[in-house]
């Protein structure tokens, strides 16, 4: 019988399907719609996680009652999880992994304005407190090529009679990962002096990838509201960099955006959505994810 | 900054002239998780509107109402004290919601956004909602403050003397279920629900009438907003828990001068 | 039949019974309360006084007959037990005022009818049990109302105190002209001050004016004979039979 | 099935035993808020901890039996009631936590994961902790009742008849922050919370003396949770809400089989 | 002085005061309880008699002055005032052995003492005002401790139980030879059965037996000359002078 695979979130169940095509059907943990912030567990779900051969998922920042489970229960799979609170496990495959910045983002060089520079200081000094590594990676297709790599052993080892298969997807995925890759990397050319704030810094893989211009975000943590200077902060930059777009996310309140929309007369509020809650989990869930963020900012941007 | 602020201030210096007088009553009444209870139950509120294709307000006001008639049917007997129905409620809607929420995809919820909502995102229309809240919600209050202070007092009282107590409960919870269900979308249910309880009990050790704690602890909710918003200015710190802060700050102090003239004495 | 006066009739209760949870607390209770009477209630502890004033003002709903209120009638009541909770910043002034308004003058005074004037700014909750007594009768007079309804207004209230209380509810009526229900042990000075006398053992056993009361048997029953001085008996009109034990137990069926 | 469900099974019933006899007393106290109030609390233990680079459990556990003792201190005065004194305590921890966390950047808590704690996904080490729990907890409660129930009644009449109430109330508040400290980490504050004042709420229409509302009310949790847990594997539903709404049915036939009763006699 | 007798003393309080929120409510109070005694405490309605006898038995702290208790001593107490919570639920038999453990047969006989044997296993929340005291007084009888603090135990008794409870308590000093100390208003029965008076109001205004203290200037200031039969005047030692609206009024300084 064929491996038995749990992947926890959509996007990476989605690179999963596409290693295991012809050998096995990955199975996602958590529904497009379920929050694996806050979610608590259901049965199926715990049945799935303890059938499984192999586990994959983040980390504990990202999947909290996943991670509870994990810690808990002795599992008989093999976890699959690329990197944790002290940096990289051993899989990375040129995983590049980027830490959580401060709310008003700071900028690359050339776009700097010299009133903030000081920013860039402040992010090395929290650079090595304990939980700052941004769990967001998969919004980078290079970054989702090293998790494919880095799954692809794991399978490899743990399935050795499907060895060719595993080679033979991970070369298509590889091949179709560049072709989207170069695609977004068209249409977001022209977005990328293009300044914009987020309710959430989710995305900066995203960002970081197409070097676009993020100047800020609302909330570090979407549990934490900002302090009103930060908010001042933000607006003062939006104005000084003229920001035409504020990005919000279909799971929180776009209420902070309003307020920052009300002193830039010319802004609009655009929606991303970094998890793919609209989509249909399984091979082209991934591609269509990132296609549809690159779609959902030029349409803001433009 | 005032610009950026003035909107906080307003709402909150608006609010805490409902919350003032209508916290008083949930601490004598018992009720100081009144709007906890709210909060939770709005969950299943925004379930329901949003699988029945309502309006997301209208879902939360139509539940936060059946909750409080349901309240007011449950304190008929007497066995089950108000903060043990208030958690069972609260508890219970909570479950409900979320098991809804398990069977029906695509329904996303922001309960974070419901309890920490936040003063600084308040808009114009905000300011509206409070204004008219406001505008029906004290004249209501003043109207039934006698009535309802007299069934606090003792219910078998009040009603042998003439006052209709059914009425007159029912259109107090229903004015703290609307209150706070209207609220809690602008400011959050911590900063609401923390104006309702702490000013009133700080305001319980100076005033000697009922009617004093309730101008008292509006006196005290006013200025824990101004001095809330102005130390979140200062300190670039998140403006709700700012407010209830220095809430706290007037409670313990409110504490510690009543305990040190006891010992003078 | 109790003698109705002249005067208006301000509430009347026709065949009222009260059973909670199973247990017989009232039977066949009739009762009318004229304008400017003083009626007496009388019984042994658990014998229904405070669940028949419950029921005639509304308080609680009897489970048989009915009660007739004259409309827009207005009640003074003094429960027997009260407790008032701490949260609550409430003085003496406050509480008289409570369901109606009053000014501090007025207030005061009623205070000085029942001789604690001066606690008129003490906080409710640290009152001595006499005082909170003294209080609350002083409450109810304020308020002027049809009918005064006392269950046990001398309980806890000192010596001196319970004398004069009696005499000034002899005066409330002939002053406001209210009716005046009331409940209470002592035999003594009900006697001396009271219109219409009615011995209750969940049902009415005797009532009448307190001379013939007094030398019903099922009074002596109750209460003994020491207060039996001599005159007319009362016979009451029940469509069952007595015999001597009936009304002196606390089981009456 | 049993296989994957026995250690939600297990960990339930055993808190269950806890949960009924000491959920009692928060009723009959009117302290049902105080589950909440610890979960409030653990953001700023979490907080706390991470700062000053301590354990995280003991973090909680020093935060909620300061609590404990500050709400035991407050107590003595009357005129704020307990549920009061919760809600202050509770939204100004809170309130604290995120203040002290918006100075921190970097610290992540999770405080859903608090509140909606998850009972699959306890393990054998959760069980021996609970284990621990209800064999120091339980032996200690049942050594409290008497003269604890005797406090419940009249604070007074306990004191003049040799209790010493100080002490009896400090174990009994130390005993529950305690262990809604640690069966909160478990399986979450709502279904502790729940577990802790809705079967003892059910069980009042049905007990006549205390010791009954313990015994039912255990019964009651009991149940609740095997029920729940059932339910939740049969529609596949998420496990702590399954089990509140298992307890609220409880309570809800209770109190519609005494409305009956009463309506027949 | 107060006769001290030659019993062993149980509770010795040295010039008790008490002041509450800048107010005194007990001054230079100085008592001494032996075993086997009844001390009734008599004064009008806030003189400080419940505060006094809460100070005796340690709910309330003095301000001023000690109090000793004999090593060990149990305490039966029996409030003026208590309500208890409908959430909790408690029948008599478990309202009785809140604080100490006793048979339901001793339950029932002390219940039967009482005259409310019947209300054994009522929910204590339903009871009347007077069945609730006479419970509570069977409570207090059941415990058989050192001394037995009764605050206005006949309170709300129907009349016959009144009479019959001071029977009891002289009957309860021999059979239990514990103290017994008392607050009531009734001055007829308390003068019948009690070894010492004291009058309270504030200070102690005159104590000793109740013959002598009936003849006392100051008790017949404050209860009128009808209790003053004819006995020898006992004087009382202040070290101030009282003229004779002293003790009367409520302010005494
Ligand atoms: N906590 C308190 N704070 C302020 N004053 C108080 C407090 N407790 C009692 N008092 C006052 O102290 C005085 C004495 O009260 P206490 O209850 O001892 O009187 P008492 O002699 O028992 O009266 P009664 O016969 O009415 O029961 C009263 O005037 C009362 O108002
Ligand atoms: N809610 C209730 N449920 C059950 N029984 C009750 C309830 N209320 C009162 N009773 C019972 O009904 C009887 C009458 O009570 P009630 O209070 O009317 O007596 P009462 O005549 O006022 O007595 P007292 O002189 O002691 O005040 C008592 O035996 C009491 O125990
Ligand atoms: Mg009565
Ligand atoms: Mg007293
Ligand atoms: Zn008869």
């Amino acid at each position: 019988e064929s491996l038995k695979v749990a992947v926890s979130i959509s996007p990476l169940h989605s690179l999963v399907s596409h290693l295991g095509k012809d050998v096995f059907e990955p199975s996602l943990i958590y529904s497009t719609d379920q929050s694996p912030h806050s979610s608590a567990l259901k049965p199926s779900q715990l049945q799935q996680v303890v059938d499984a051969d192999v586990l994959i998922w983040v980390g504990e920042d990202l999947e909290q009652s996943l991670g509870r489970l994990i810690e808990q229960r002795a599992l008989k799979s093999t976890i699959v999880q690329l990197f944790d609170e002290n940096g990289l496990t051993g899989y990375e495959h040129g995983l590049k992994l980027l830490e959580n910045r401060p709310s008003l983002f700071p900028q690359q060089e050339g776009l700097h304005d010299d009133h903030d520079s000081h920013d860039e200081h402040d992010a090395h000094e929290h650079g090595h407190d304990h939980g700052q590594l941004d769990p967001h990676f998969w919004l980078d297709p290079l970054n989702a090529i090293a998790f494919s790599k880095a799954v692809a052993e794991q399978l490899i080892q743990l399935d050795p009679s499907h060895k060719d298969n595993y080679e033979a997807n991970l070369k298509q995925l590889i091949i179709d990962l560049n072709i989207l890759n170069r695609n977004i990397h068209v249409e977001t050319a022209g977005l990328k002096t293009k300044p914009f704030i987020v309710f959430h810094d989710g995305f900066q893989y995203f960002e970081a990838t197409y070097q676009l211009n993020g100047i800020g975000a609302v909330v570090l943590n979407p549990e934490q509201p900002p302090g009103p200077k930060t908010l001042s902060l933000l607006i003062d930059a939006a104005k000084n960099y003229s920001v035409t777009c504020l990005f919000s996310e279909p799971q929180y309140d776009a209420r902070y955006l309003n307020v920052i929309q009300s002193k830039l007369p010319f802004a609009k509020i655009g929606v991303i959505d970094t998890l793919g809650s609209k989509l249909e989990p399984g091979p082209t869930l991934y591609f269509e994810l990132l296609t549809q963020l690159s779609a959902s900012m030029s349409e803001c941007l433009e | 900054m005032i610009d950026l602020l003035w909107p906080a201030l307003v709402a909150g210096s608006l609010i805490s002239l409902l919350a003032g007088p209508l916290g008083s009553f949930l601490v004598w009444r018992k009720m100081a998780y009144f709007g906890e209870t709210m909060a939770h139950s709005g969950l299943l509120g925004i379930t329901l509107a949003v699988l029945l294709n309502w309006n997301i307000t209208v879902g939360i006001a139509l539940i936060t109402s059946m909750l409080a008639l349901l309240l007011f049917a449950l304190q008929h007997q007497h066995r089950i004290p108000a903060d043990t129905l208030l958690g069972i409620m609260s508890h219970g809607s909570l479950a409900l919601g979320m098991l809804v929420l398990a069977f029906s995809t695509q329904i996303r919820t922001d309960l974070t956004g419901l309890l920490f909502g936040d003063l600084l995102s308040v808009g114009s229309s905000d300011l509206w909602l409070v204004a008219i809240i406001i505008t029906i919600g004290l004249p209501l209050l003043i109207t039934i403050w006698k009535p309802l202070l007299a069934i606090t007092v003792n219910e078998d009282l009040a009603k042998a003397e003439g006052i209709n107590t059914s009425l007159i409960k029912v259109v107090f919870l229903l004015l703290v279920a609307l209150t706070i269900a209207t609220a809690m979308k602008i400011v959050g249910v911590l900063l609401i629900t923390a104006l309702m309880i702490i000013p009133p009990a700080a305001a319980r050790f100076i005033a000697k009438t009922p009617e004093q704690m309730g101008v008292i602890a509006t006196i005290i909710a006013v200025l824990s907003v101004w001095l809330g918003i102005s130390g979140s200015w200062q300190f670039d710190a998140p403006t709700g828990p700012a407010i209830v802060a220095m809430a706290v700050v007037f409670f313990v102090a409110s504490v510690a001068v009543t305990n040190l003239k006891q010992k003078v004495n | 039949m109790p003698s109705t006066s002249t005067h208006s009739v301000l509430l009347h209760a026709k065949d009222i019974g009260l059973t909670i949870n199973g247990q017989s607390i009232l039977e066949q209770v009739n009762l009318t309360i004229s304008a400017g009477e003083i009626v007496t209630i009388v019984g042994p502890n658990g014998a229904g006084k405070s669940s028949l004033i419950k029921t005639l003002i509304g308080i609680q709903k009897p489970t048989q007959g009915r009660i007739h209120r004259k409309p827009s009638l207005t009640i003074g009541y003094m429960p027997q037990k009260l407790s008032i909770d701490d949260s609550l910043p409430l003085d003496v002034y406050r509480l008289m005022t409570l369901t109606r308004t009053a000014s501090l003058d007025d207030a005061v005074q009623a205070l000085a009818r029942t001789g604690v004037e001066h606690l008129i700014h003490r906080s409710v909750q640290n009152l001595s049990g006499g005082e909170f007594q003294r209080v609350m009768l002083a409450r109810a007079l304020l308020a002027k109302p049809d009918i005064l309804v006392l269950d046990e207004p001398a309980q806890g209230v000192d010596f001196n105190g319970e004398v004069e209380l009696y005499e000034l509810i002899q005066k409330l009526r002939t002053e406001l002209g209210c009716a005046i229900v009331m409940v209470s042990h002592d035999l003594h000075i009900v006697m001396a001050a009271t219109d219409q006398v009615i011995c209750l053992n969940k049902h009415i056993c005797c009532s009448g004016h307190p001379e013939s009361v007094s030398q019903h048997p099922e009074f002596t029953q109750l209460f003994g004979k020491e207060f039996a001085p001599a005159l007319a008996v009362y016979t009451h009109e029940h469509d069952h039979t007595h015999d001597l034990g009936d009304c002196g137990g606390h089981h009456h069926d």
